[in-house]
């Protein structure tokens, strides 16, 4: 699992009660561990604001364009994982709670759980929604493209919108997938305990912070413009 | 709270020698987590990356010696000017200062023993390399033709060159810069010695915060915008296509809001090394400490608010206009609070004119003029005249070159016995910081004139009557280029030949000098303790390491 | 953090998911659509609370929140500025008094 | 050498005060800076005896006190900034309408009575001129040095700029938007002429008829008449398409409300991109002609829709 290991090496420090020898205590370390994940995650949240921007900008643009493809997308499969990815984050955090008692063995069946809701995700995703929009020719440069008409060129940006959104939000589940791998992978091989479980808190922000992304996707993509 | 433990476990043998000595093989420099290390790693880095862009720069001046163009090629002309800029502005100007000096530096002034992260420190190096070797593949195999800022729609349908090869290296050095300035702001948070509260840290650590703050937070619209124009470029179709009723100015928002911070991302570091070097020379306080730090950070704040003074005959809206427009006038201010800062730091000092100081002095002047020239493309009528000209390239080399590049020899001379352990030849580095002054007035000053005359900026070929000032701006340019080739000559030979430096050569304020040159791999054998604020001069004795 | 107290937070977050779901059945004009993400903001929020812990920890945390927050609305805020406001400045041709019985 | 730029509009001559005044500002901020740079490296150089007394006291008020004079020269300079380029947003309504296209690599002028130039724009001197400008490809920029002013140009949608020439010349037109490879030779020469030279200008080179006439054979052409039937009362119930006549200028009701009036930019958008805005009645049924009709064309459509009377039949 070359990816986990490259984060093991940038971020994770290894190892159990040890602490680097530029921080006084393991406490101290692990804190800073948690403040730096969520400075990266300040930058993820600007990282998704520009494709919030455009959003801002399509719809404006083209008001009822943009709203036609909004109709298109699929409601049912939107709602059921919004359901899902709540559950998945919810899983996680009893996991975290697990661990603080020390008990390893319930936080790899909550990682578990957590893995195959998010797994479940993806399936929904790109296992039946995505083809069935391919299907539909909601593709943006699709040739023969499934919104015909003058709403077309507003239909057409609401989808890249779309693609180009769930698309990087699917890539960060992805990667979060291998991050919770790794976690139970340690987990078992029993890198935590009660006192030393940095990586699971950050892996929990990380996996949260991928939640929070999806609940800003799902109006903007299945709710706004629906019924206008 | 203490930070960093008094005493620390350290192996037998770390103790003894420098970090320099720390090990010889090529593998304890590629796997190195120690920041000093690392700092050279990217010294190297982005040295080779100047060069670059420096022959690039060479080779536009150059064509612009006779007004048809030397080159003969408007298409060869285009990938130099781009090539230029993009090598320029994220493979030297943003990185250099912070990964190179900052990243030495900035443990060393905390007390720390590393950054919070050195591991990432590392990663986001391989990053650097990663993004400058695809960028440089694709100016290999063609180059890119749209200039550094990659407007729509050009760079997405209409440029026949490698955007999306440049676009993608572009991004990987990104999240580079994301990497840094996350290590940078956690470690200033978390690594302060025990003693030092934020109104004891010299104002260089005050100015690397504000930086890291903008690189944390800009960044990352760049990466998604260079996503979308990937993307948009590769199917066609996209966000800022006017064909389906997409916006291009779009683009220019969200380019522009990453990259006029970028700006500040360039020139905070130049007042931080600038702001060290004036008190240790003058062997005086710093003039209104509190303003110069609460100007960094407010710098790094209004910097977010601006970006639309770029957009002035873009096509915007008129409301948008005027907003942009004074909050831009904001901005000039905690500017030239600093310069005043400056100047009543000499006031009743004991000034010495040794080399960091010459460039420090020389960077005071042209930030001024780059600064107030700022103000004539901030006034909104005389911007429709004055942007997309000669005067706004002159405007901007006089931050980026006069200042920011200014700061970073400054800089690298003051830090030079600290990096190295050795001593630089005075006497050069004196006609070096002397020459570079003047070559780089002869080549920049000039296109003042020529942008108010008229002549637009990424011409290949231009009308008869502006080639006296061209041929002047290109002169200088070769004045210039002997200038920077001056101190690479220089440094290399006192890296052998050099006198060896004691641990405070300039008697300096500051703990990165409370330790031997060059410093041991651990940094502090012992924790170092904080008594005072920065530049007490005189009261070394009132600094002392914790027993 | 209590195993309780996360699953009333769950309950919570079911409970918004769907008054978000209903808003949007409702007929509001398109300039007020974009309100239905006001309980998408609240589970937002819950996430942050009780799975993210934001509350808890050190304050520099809380500090990193904000900014991105405040920078995220710098963003959105100036950048939409512009296309709000844009149309605003017709061709002078037509403030031309409109002839009459058109 | 040509060290001055010629003052060739009313609004040059106006930029050209408020940029004295920026470079007076300019000289005597640096010339303070670098005063008391020089002085203070002079007399308080290491070597120097001179008695430095006690340290001088910071003063929060003195720091303060010059932050706030600062802040209101730069006020000043805004709001002088700022009218001037306000000014640039309202043209007359007089001024004199012409239509420029640009192009990878060259600029296209269309006039009213349908002359033709390219690379070149006559006027005449003394009267306001309003650019209508887009693009066919890329985004370009219209500059007149001599006028002070300058404009991008966009492709899809319509960008106007005015001037009021003062001095007959011929002056330098850049595009100073890099456009790609030959960006640098998109340039020409606007041409200010005396009125009865202006207008033996047009008669010389108005063989083509006028713009509205060319536009009524492209109207024809793409079969616009065939939904766009309707004249004033005329229509039946089974309309499909409003009457153009007298919709220039008037305002439109929009099927999502709110109400646009019928300018330049409308009528462009509503050819290339007829589902934004869809007059309230009316079925979104028309489509695209996006890609299928040149700026060259609509523009003179425009220029035959706006040459309809109220009740004129298309």
């Amino acid at each position: 699992m070359p990816l986990a290991r490259a984060i093991e090496c940038t971020i994770m420090p290894s190892g159990a009660v040890r602490h680097d020898f530029q921080y006084a205590t393991p406490a101290y370390q692990s804190q800073t561990a948690v403040a730096g994940m969520w400075l990266f995650l300040a930058t993820e949240v600007l990282f998704f604001g520009g494709l919030i921007l455009s959003w801002i900008y399509s719809r404006h643009w083209n008001p009822a364009g943009f709203d036609r493809g909004s109709q298109r997308a699929s409601l049912a499969a939107g709602t059921v994982n919004t359901a899902i990815l709540v559950t998945s984050s919810f899983a996680y955090a009893l996991g975290l709670l697990r661990i603080r008692e020390g008990d390893a063995r319930g936080l790899v069946r909550c990682c578990a759980a957590t893995l195959a809701l998010g797994l479940a995700f993806l399936a929904v995703k790109f296992g039946i929604e995505w083809p069935d929009d391919f299907r539909r020719h909601l593709f943006p440069s699709d040739p023969d493209f499934g919104v015909q008409g003058p709403q077309q060129g507003g239909a057409r940006l609401f989808y890249v919108f779309y693609f180009w959104g769930t698309g990087l939000h699917g890539l960060h589940m992805i990667i979060g997938v291998a991050l919770l791998l790794w976690i139970m992978h340690r987990t078992r091989r029993g890198d935590f305990s009660k006192r030393y479980h940095t990586p699971v808190l950050v892996v929990g922000l990380y996996w949260s912070f991928v939640d929070i992304v999806w609940l800003t996707l799902y109006p903007l993509i299945y709710l706004i413009g629906r019924s206008a | 709270m203490s930070a960093v433990p008094a005493t620390v476990p350290v192996k037998r043998g770390e103790t003894e020698g420098s970090y320099l000595e720390d090990g010889h093989t090529l593998a304890s420099w590629l796997l190195t987590t120690d920041h000093k290390r690392i700092a050279l790693l990217y010294l190297g880095s982005i040295t080779f990356f100047f060069f670059i862009g420096g022959i690039a720069a060479a080779l536009v001046r150059l064509n612009l010696i006779v007004p048809q163009g030397l080159l003969g090629s408007a298409e060869t002309y285009n990938r130099l000017f781009t090539m230029h800029g993009v090598v320029m502005v994220w493979f030297f100007l943003v990185p250099a200062v912070p990964v190179t000096l900052g990243n030495f530096v900035i443990p060393l002034m905390l007390g720390a023993r590393d950054l919070a992260f050195p591991r990432l420190n590392l990663f986001s190096w391989y990053l650097f390399i990663a993004g400058g070797a695809v960028t440089l593949w694709a100016l290999l195999v063609g180059g890119v033709d749209t200039g550094w800022t990659f407007y729509t729609p050009l760079s997405t349908g209409y440029s026949k060159s490698h955007v999306v090869l440049a676009a993608v290296g572009i991004f990987i050095a990104g999240f580079s810069s994301i990497a840094t300035g996350l290590n940078f702001i956690v470690s200033i948070h978390r690594l302060r010695a025990p003693g030092l509260t934020w109104y004891r840290m010299p104002v260089f650590l005050w100015s690397m915060y504000s930086l890291s703050v903008l690189l944390v937070l800009a960044t990352p619209v760049l990466a998604i915008t260079l996503l979308l124009v990937t993307l948009e470029r590769l199917f066609h179709i996209g966000v800022f296509d006017p064909a389906v009723g997409g916006d291009p100015l779009l683009f220019q928002h969200l380019f522009w809001f990453y990259s006029h911070p970028a700006v500040y991302i360039m020139i905070l570091p130049g007042f931080g090394v600038v702001s060290e070097i004036i008190p240790t020379f003058a062997r005086k306080p710093i003039f209104g400490y509190k303003f110069v730090v609460w100007a960094s950070v407010s710098i790094a704040v209004i910097s977010f608010f601006v970006w639309g003074h770029h957009m002035f005959v873009a096509g915007t809206s008129l409301y948008s206009a005027i907003l942009f427009s004074i909050l831009s006038y904001l901005v000039a201010v905690p500017s030239a609070i600093k310069v005043f800062n400056w100047i009543g730091t000499l006031h009743k000092g004991h000034i010495e004119f040794d080399a960091p100081m010459l460039y420090a002095l020389g960077f005071v002047g042209l930030f001024t003029i780059g600064g107030v020239t700022g103000l004539w493309v901030a006034a909104l009528a005389a911007d429709v005249h004055l942007t997309q000209t000669y005067f706004v390239v002159a405007h901007f080399h006089y931050i980026m070159v006069g200042g920011m590049v200014s700061a970073f020899f400054g800089g690298l001379h003051y830090w030079w016995p600290k990096i190295t352990g050795r001593l630089y030849p005075e006497m050069w580095a004196r006609v070096a910081a002397l020459i570079m002054f003047i070559g780089f007035n002869l080549t920049f000053f000039p296109q003042f004139v020529l942008g108010y005359l008229g002549m637009p900026r990424r011409y290949a070929s231009y009308p008869p009557d502006f080639q006296v000032l061209n041929v002047l701006s290109s002169a200088g340019a070769t004045i210039l280029a002997v200038a920077y080739l001056l101190p690479l000559a220089y440094l290399t030979w006192s890296l052998i030949y050099g006198k060896r430096a004691a641990a405070n050569p300039w008697r300096a304020t500051g703990l990165e000098w409370r330790t031997p040159s060059p410093p041991p791999t651990v940094n502090f054998l012992e924790t170092p303790v904080v008594t005072t604020g920065p530049y007490a001069f005189g009261a070394g004795d009132r600094m002392h390491h914790h027993a | 953090m209590s195993a309780r107290r996360l699953v009333m937070a769950w309950l919570g977050l079911m409970a918004l998911g769907a008054a978000e779901l209903a808003a949007s059945f409702l007929p509001l004009p398109h300039a007020w659509r974009p309100l239905i993400i006001a309980p998408g903001v609240l589970m937002i929020l819950i996430v942050a609370v009780t799975f993210m812990e934001v509350t808890e920890g050190p304050t520099i945390v809380r500090a990193f929140a904000l900014a991105a927050l405040f920078w995220l609305f710098i963003l959105l805020a100036l950048g939409a500025a512009d296309p709000l406001t844009r149309t605003d400045y017709p061709t002078p041709q037509a403030r031309v008094a409109p002839p009459a019985g058109a | 050498m040509m060290l001055s730029l010629p003052r060739a509009s009313e609004n040059a001559a106006e930029v050209d005060h408020l940029l004295w005044a920026l470079l007076i500002i300019s000289a005597a901020v640096l010339a303070l800076v670098m005063a008391l740079l020089l002085r203070y490296i002079v007399k308080y150089r290491a070597s120097s005896e001179f008695d430095r007394g006690a340290e001088a006291q910071k003063s929060w008020r003195f720091e303060s006190a010059w932050t706030a004079a600062t802040l209101l020269i730069f006020l000043g300079l805004f709001v002088w900034g700022a009218r001037l380029y306000v000014r640039l947003f309202d043209p007359p309504r007089d001024a004199l309408t012409i239509y420029v296209i640009g192009k990878q690599w060259m600029w296209k002028v269309e006039h009213i009575g349908g002359q033709r130039e390219i690379n070149s724009l006559h006027v005449p001197v003394g009267r306001a001129i309003l650019l209508v400008m887009t693009s066919e490809d890329v985004i370009h920029d219209f500059s007149v040095p001599a006028f002070r002013v300058k404009h991008d140009v966009l492709p899809d949608r319509y960008e106007t700029l005015w001037f009021t020439p003062t001095r007959v010349g011929t002056y330098r037109l850049y595009c100073t938007q890099f456009c790609g490879v030959d960006h640098a030779k998109m340039h020409g020469e606007v041409v200010v002429m005396s009125p009865p030279a202006f207008e033996r200008w047009l008669a010389q080179n108005g063989g083509a008829g006028d713009l509205a006439r060319e536009g009524r054979a492209v109207f024809l052409r793409f079969g616009c008449g065939g939904c766009h039937v309707g004249t004033a009362g005329e229509g039946s119930a089974t309309v499909p398409a409003p009457s153009l006549a007298g919709l220039y200028g008037s305002p439109v009701p929009l099927a999502g409300g709110g109400v646009v009036v019928a300018d330049e930019r409308y009528l462009h958008d509503s050819i290339v991109d007829p589902g934004r805005e869809v007059v309230a009645g009316y079925e979104p049924i028309m489509p695209s002609f996006a890609g299928q009709i040149g700026e060259e064309d609509i523009v003179k459509l425009v220029a035959y829709i706006k040459s309809l009377a109220p009740g004129e039949r298309p």
